[in-house]
């Protein structure tokens, strides 16, 4: 699964950056995340990732890792988890590439990943799009908050 | 219907009495009553029910595997892995003994069984599966040929592999470093130095998707070991005595105490051939001292086998008179994550790779590849679908550009009766041509098709096993009644009925007084397998054998009783008669034993054995079938619609018609569904559509308009009353047929199966651009 | 995790094959499992579980249904019919004996539940077209015959019963 | 196999909003248990309740009248189709309902359980969009009803709240000189999509003075083709008929289809246009009752 997504920001750079190395504010704008916590300093941290697809209920203890930090332009995470009860195991790789667009910044969100188990098999093009909204969301509020 | 029967110095022509009738199958009335058993329908007291947990990853280490939550849900008895296995050895596989019980390590494919849990009721079962932790480190995973063949692909397999126990695949060539397990290669004539000498080359190249065999019972195994250490089995296996081996070394234990029971199977097609399940529903039993039931779900079937994928490259070489001259076969075959039996898939799969064709110059070369998917084993056709869809889809562009018709093209080139394949081999035991014509002359291949519609066709030849081997005894009572005792499988295909006509008719008594056992490795003497389209052939050989054997008996018993020469004597309706005298059966037994209740046990024989033909032996006989098709398109969505289907299989003669009828109808169904619908669909290394909502096998709705299935009988076979095998060789000319009459339609070739709506589409609106 | 879920039981009383039959079940427990493994009646199967392929199926009232996405519950106070009810050897539906001898029949795992379908269709409309007969077997797979000779019975035996009537 | 739970048979809506009210998301609503048994035996979902809706009162009526049909959220697929005032009033619905899944689905499954599960490939929810469905939803607090076109927000969701239970599906056929079609194609057990169309002609029954389309399973939900209707008013009727309607620029790129099993996403887009204008054949012909050939591969034509 592969999705690509890109937003205006208007913040510079910087102050972009700011908000997505806060990582647990930067995680509360994901919907469906929770519980964001830093557990090695900028490095890895715990979250909990709660999505509802109709009437299958995912709920995800996630391990989140720093793959690579590159103020202010790059942020790449990884983060993996299983739901014992769905049977689901999830691993994803986002990469967050920002770059000047006048005043703002234009953030470019590439996300690669996979949902394995039971739950991946019966909805592949469901997950999908529930992905993609997921990551739309996440522009926008992300967008959001970088304005406050 | 008339044959030559007997031998023996009595040889007489006149009417079968049950041979070439379509007599009820034996288990007709069980199957329509409800009262049939298969595996999942049978238990044993105090048995245990077992469930498996599968890797959800294409390729993973294992770190850790916790099971303590597990094992502390109410009801488990035990919770395995494979550091539970130390005490057996854990590998099994028919070709490398490659295939742990449970994953040792590493899992190389998205439904490997990675820890198995035993309780008392599924629903503990279950809750226990939720509870296992696994923690997996994901591996770069190899799932489709290309990535595998990649140079510095990862490896699916690091360790050499451990050999099975097949003389036939002794010479067993894994190309270290690479996803290459094995290769076969055979030049025959000049080989590729002939294409020199061509009018005309073509060369193209060739997909078989993934298809799954979807037999409607999944696979089941219920064990149960006793206090002597012996070990029984219920399993839905196509070749018990395999099994028996494969378990034998696991678990160490001498192949006597060892025993195999085969019920009645829901449909084999070649996914139930080998150990599946039996090694790990053994080893738990030994683990827990219980009885103990496996079943798998359909979903789980998919992640236990299905077809090898392929992609093959053709080149042929013809004469401008249109006369073969050469071919060249290159075919991967994808095996995926284990290499069951698919070694001999590629071997025999290639080795007739060139058709029923008279082709001087050959060159085959195929290998079998891992992947990080699905292991592929036999099928229906045993790896000759793949091979058959290419060549015989070229063959039909060679007679485009040679503006020859295909069936006349196909007709100049076809091999003649008796006529060598190979050296070494059986020569050509069946009538190619008349075979062609009679399905042209059915398709009215010579008449104009409406504008919209298409014809094709297509031919196969299949090689079956050798060196082979099936034994037989049959038993006759004090009553005249008889029992067969022959571990042929019955999974549908009605080879027990069969079984009970060649007995029936040797012995001359009525089929209500032939009983067929049930296949038990204690009981029933050794078969090599039942697939390969050989039962009819060489059990039924054995069994004939057998009965032959005890008529010998009787007529010498007879002889001596009423002094005669035994040449003089003869069998008829459960009577030895000579000179007006008729003795029934039980008088003569009562007769031999001086009471009432002895009888005569009858065996036979049949090992063909080694011989200098490529594969180590030759083939018993050869399969032959034409396929020959009508289809038109829907040019807006690209779906196809086959109008009528005209299946023709040389069996030398029917022992069963309405039998041969039933396998050859449902073999052009299966073929339409690799044809038209089926395929396993990864998405790197996910299975996606492993349930029937995703996954589409043909339904009734896709019957042809019109299906015949029409049969040659020349009583040339090398089985009973020159019977020979049949059942596979139907399903094979499907998919070229169909690619051909498409191409004559269309004017577009089609390379890549199944031909969906979509890729029809796609390829019709690429010709149509400018 | 959350924790295991104790299993409530609900009593139902069932006509299984004119057989009144009181029992105790699990709530959760499906009627293929009722019928198979407390019934001891094995003639439906389970195979694909989602009831696409029609091997389950047995008639609750005279209508098919897939016992296994069935509560047994369902069936309490209901007639039940599974091909053990009929008919037996000795006298056979006419829908059995037109599967027998028109070779509809190979490993038997999809003819239970074929049979049963059949019957629904033909208690529902006598005559049917081949259609009707294609169009009401969509739920039923076979992986053997190729469907020819079991349409060729299901045709044959509603003629049949046209006749007899 | 089905892990345990406790079934609640209530008979009153009151009783039932009580349960749901007790319960919360532990209970799940169940009726024909045809979607919703399939994800409890492979464990995607887990409720500790289920509470049957077949014995709630008001719920299993199926009512039909010149202008409405009102279809409880219990009634199964295979009285839709037997009903006889549903063919009088509606034949199109009593047709669609022969062809949903096979005839088991047709007779445990329920129209309120189609809708409320909002299948992608669901055909009623495509096919009431053309009558104007509205769905009633109620809960303790009272009783609402939405369009259908509202209800169904995208694969698997709809607006119902966890304490509401869709109790009905009211639609309106078209005026008594319509004439319908609906077709769906695929190869797969569920459709790859589903075209629905009503034509109301004019006076002279020689163009179109109403035409309703939806097509569905393309897109993450079914929708209603408003510009192509609008584009279609007016159009002369044998034009339709004849099969060879122009659909460019009719509002198509609307539709955002997804590539998956069923096919990729240029393709279902192609096969829409090519089934909004077989639908279309079919449905002006039967405006003016001409009998044509309209049988196509691997399609089922309502």
């Amino acid at each position: 699964m592969h999705l690509a997504h890109e937003v205006l920001i208007e913040a510079a750079p910087e102050t972009l950056w700011r908000l997505l190395w806060d990582v647990p504010r930067m995680a509360a704008c994901i919907p469906g995340c929770g519980e964001a916590e830093e557990v090695t300093r900028h490095q890895t941290y715990r979250a909990r990732m709660t999505q509802k697809i109709g009437p299958i209920s995912l709920s995800v203890p996630l391990v989140v890792e720093i793959v690579a930090a590159e103020p202010p332009g790059r942020l790449i995470l990884s983060a993996g988890g299983r739901d014992p009860v769905v049977g689901a195991d999830i691993a994803i790789r986002v990469t967050l590439d920002c770059a000047p667009d006048g005043a703002g910044t234009r953030l470019h969100i590439g996300a690669e990943g996979q949902v394995l188990g039971k739950l991946g098999a019966l909805g592949h093009a469901v997950i999908q799009r529930k992905a993609e909204e997921t990551v739309d969301e996440f522009g926008r509020r992300l967008a959001r908050a970088a304005r406050s | 219907m008339r044959g030559g029967i007997g031998d023996g110095g009595v040889t007489r022509t006149r009417p079968f009495r049950v041979v070439g009738h379509s007599v009820r199958r034996l288990d007709a009335i069980d199957k329509v009553t409800g009262r049939a058993r298969y595996v999942t329908d049978l238990a044993q007291p105090g048995m245990l029910y077992a469930a498996l947990l599968r890797s959800p990853h294409a390729h993973a280490r294992i770190r850790s595997i916790d099971v303590a939550a597990a094992r502390a849900v109410p009801g488990v008895h035990a919770v395995v892995t494979s550091a539970d296995l130390t005490w057996c050895d854990p590998y099994f596989g028919p070709a490398f003994r490659d295939r742990p019980i449970l994953s040792i390590g590493v899992a190389r494919y998205e439904g490997e069984p990675v820890a198995a849990v035993v309780a008392e009721d599924e629903g503990a079962g279950a809750e226990a599966l939720d509870r296992i932790v696994v923690d997996y480190e994901p591996l770069p995973a190899v799932t489709t040929l290309e990535e595998a063949l990649a140079p510095g692909a990862t490896l699916v397999h690091t360790d050499e592999p451990l050999a099975g126990h097949f003389a036939d695949l002794s010479t067993l060539k894994p190309i270290r470093g690479t996803n290459v397990c094995h290769q076969f290669h055979l030049t025959r004539g000049r080989g590729v130095a002939a294409f020199a000498d061509a009018d005309l080359t073509l060369e193209d190249r060739y997909y078989f998707p993934r298809v799954q065999h979807y037999s409607m019972e999944p696979h089941a195994a219920m064990a149960a070991w006793d206090e002597e250490d012996g070990l029984t089995v219920w399993a839905s296996t196509q070749n018990p005595y395999s099994v028996r081996v494969e378990l034998a070394k696991m678990f160490r234990v001498p192949l006597s105490r060892i025993r195999i029971i085969v019920p009645l199977l829901g449909g084999g097609f070649g996914g139930k051939t080998y150990a599946k399940l039996e090694p790990i529903t053994s080893a738990l039993a030994r683990l827990v001292r219980r009885p103990v039931r496996l079943a798998i779900s359909a979903q789980d079937a998919f992640r236990t086998v299905r077809r090898c994928d392929a992609r093959v490259r053709v080149r042929l070489g013809l004469r401008r008179d249109g006369r073969l001259l050469a071919a060249e076969c290159i075919a991967d075959f994808d095996v995926g994550a284990y290499a069951d039996i698919g070694p001999r898939i590629i071997q025999k799969g290639t080795y007739t790779a060139t058709g029923p064709y008279r082709i001087p110059n050959v060159v085959l070369h195929s290998q079998a590849v891992y992947t990080n998917t699905t292991p592929g084993g036999a099928f229906r056709g045993f790896g000759v679908p793949q091979l058959a869809w290419a060549v015989e889809s070229l063959l039909d562009d060679a007679a485009r550009r040679l503006d020859r018709d295909p069936v006349d093209l196909r007709r100049q080139n076809l091999l003649a009766h008796g006529e060598e394949f190979e050296p070494g081999d059986t020569p050509v035991d069946g009538k190619f041509e008349e075979s062609l014509n009679r399905a042209a002359e059915a398709i009215h291949w010579t008449q104009a098709t409406a504008p919209d519609r298409g014809r094709g066709v297509a031919m196969m030849m299949k090689a079956s096993i050798g060196p082979t081997v099936s034994e037989a005894m049959v038993r006759l009572h004090a009553d005249g009644s008889a029992t067969v005792l022959a571990s042929t499988v019955e999974m549908g295909q009605g080879a027990r009925t069969v079984l009970a006509q060649i007995a029936a008719e040797v012995l001359a008594i009525s089929i209500e007084r032939v009983s067929v056992a049930t296949p038990d490795t204690s009981i029933t003497p050794y078969d090599q397998t039942t697939s390969s389209s050989r039962s009819t052939t060489l059990m039924g050989r054995a069994v004939q054998e057998a009965a032959e054997d005890i008529r010998e008996q009787l007529l010498r018993i007879a002889a001596k009783a009423i002094d005669a020469p035994p040449a003089e004597l003869g069998l008829d309706d459960g009577h030895v008669v000579a000179r007006g005298t008729r003795l029934a059966y039980p008088a003569l037994l009562a007769e031999r034993f001086g009471m009432s209740g002895g009888e005569l046990i009858g065996r036979g024989i049949v090992a063909p054995g080694r011989s200098r033909a490529p594969l180590g032996g030759s083939t018993p006989f050869w399969e032959m079938a034409v396929g020959a098709v009508e289809v038109h398109v829907d040019e807006e969505t690209g779906a196809v619609v086959v109008d009528e289907y005209v299946s023709v299989a040389d069996v030398g003669r029917r022992i069963n018609p309405q039998q041969c009828e039933g396998q050859d109808e449902g073999a052009v169904m299966q073929g339409l569904g690799h044809t038209l619908l089926e395929q396993m669909v990864y998405d790197g290394g996910q299975l996606l559509n492993a349930n029937l909502v995703d996954y589409r096998v043909p339904r009734a709705e896709d019957l042809p308009g019109r299906i015949r299935c029409l049969f040659v009988e020349n009583g040339d076979g090398a089985g009973p009353f020159g019977a020979k095998g049949a059942g596979e060789g139907s399903l094979i000319p499907v998919s070229p047929a169909i690619g051909n009459a498409l191409a004559r339609l269309t004017g577009v070739r089609f390379r890549e199966l199944p031909l969906t709506p979509e890729r029809v589409w796609r390829a019709l609106r690429a010709r149509s651009k400018p | 995790m959350p924790a295991i879920p104790t299993p409530s039981l609900s009593s139902i009383t069932l006509a299984v094959n004119g057989h009144r039959v009181a029992l105790e079940v699990p709530t959760h427990a499906l009627l293929l499992d009722v019928l198979r493994d407390r019934l001891d009646l094995k003639g439906a199967k389970r195979s694909c579980d989602m009831q696409v392929c029609g091997a389950c199926t047995v008639l609750v009232e005279g209508t098919p249904v897939s016992a296994c996405s069935y509560l047994a519950v369902e069936a309490d106070g209901r007639e039940v019919l599974t091909v053990e009810g009929l008919g037996t050897p000795d006298a056979l539906h006419p829908l059995q004996q037109a599967f027998v001898d028109h070779g509809a029949v190979q490993c038997g795992f999809c003819t239970s539940g074929m049979l049963l379908s059949a019957k629904a269709l033909l208690d529902e409309q006598p005559r049917p077209t081949e259609a009707d007969v294609l169009h009401h077997l969509r739920g039923n797979l076979c992986r053997c015959t190729g469907y020819r000779k079991i349409v060729d019975a299901i045709l044959a035996c509603a003629a049949g019963s046209a006749t007899a009537a | 196999m089905l892990r345990p739970f406790a079934l609640y048979r209530p008979t009153t809506l009151p009783e039932l909003a009580e349960l749901l009210r007790k319960y919360g998301d532990e209970a799940a609503l169940y009726a024909g248990g045809t979607e919703l048994l399939l994800l409890m035996k492979e464990g995607l979902v887990r409720p500790g309740v289920l509470v049957d809706l077949k014995r709630v009162a008001g719920l299993g009526e199926l009512a039909a009248s010149e202008g409405t049909v009102s279809i409880g959220a219990t009634v199964q697929h295979l009285m839709v189709e037997r009903s006889v005032a549903v063919r009088a009033h509606c034949p199109l619905v009593a047709g669609v309902a022969r062809h949903v899944a096979n005839a088991r689905v047709r007779a445990a499954g329920t129209v309120g359980g189609n809708l409320a599960f909002a299948d992608p490939h669901s055909d009623l929810a495509t096919l009431f969009l053309v009558f104007d469905a509205r769905v009633s939803l109620w809960s303790g607090e009272g009783e609402r009803e939405v369009p259908l076109d509202e209800f169904v927000r995208g694969p698997y969701e709809t607006v119902r709240r966890d304490d509401e239970v869709l109790t009905a599906v009211r639609i309106r056929p078209a005026p008594g000189e319509g004439a319908g079609a609906y077709l769906k194609f695929g190869v797969y057990e569920r459709p790859t999509l589903g075209v629905a169309v009503v034509l109301v002609l004019d006076a002279e029954r020689r163009r179109v003075s109403e035409a309703r389309l939806a097509l569905g399973c393309v897109g993450p939900r079914p929708q209603r083709l408003g510009h192509l209707e609008r584009r279609l008013r007016g159009t002369p009727v044998d034009e339709l008929a004849a099969g060879r309607t122009d659909l460019t620029g009719s509002g198509m790129d609307v539709i955002s289809a997804a590539t998956d099993l069923h096919g990729s996403a240029d393709y279902k887009l192609e096969m829409a246009q090519v089934f909004i204008r077989r639908a279309l054949r079919v449905a002006a012909a039967r405006a003016t009752r001409q009998v044509i050939d309209a049988r196509y591969p691997h399609t089922v034509v309502v």
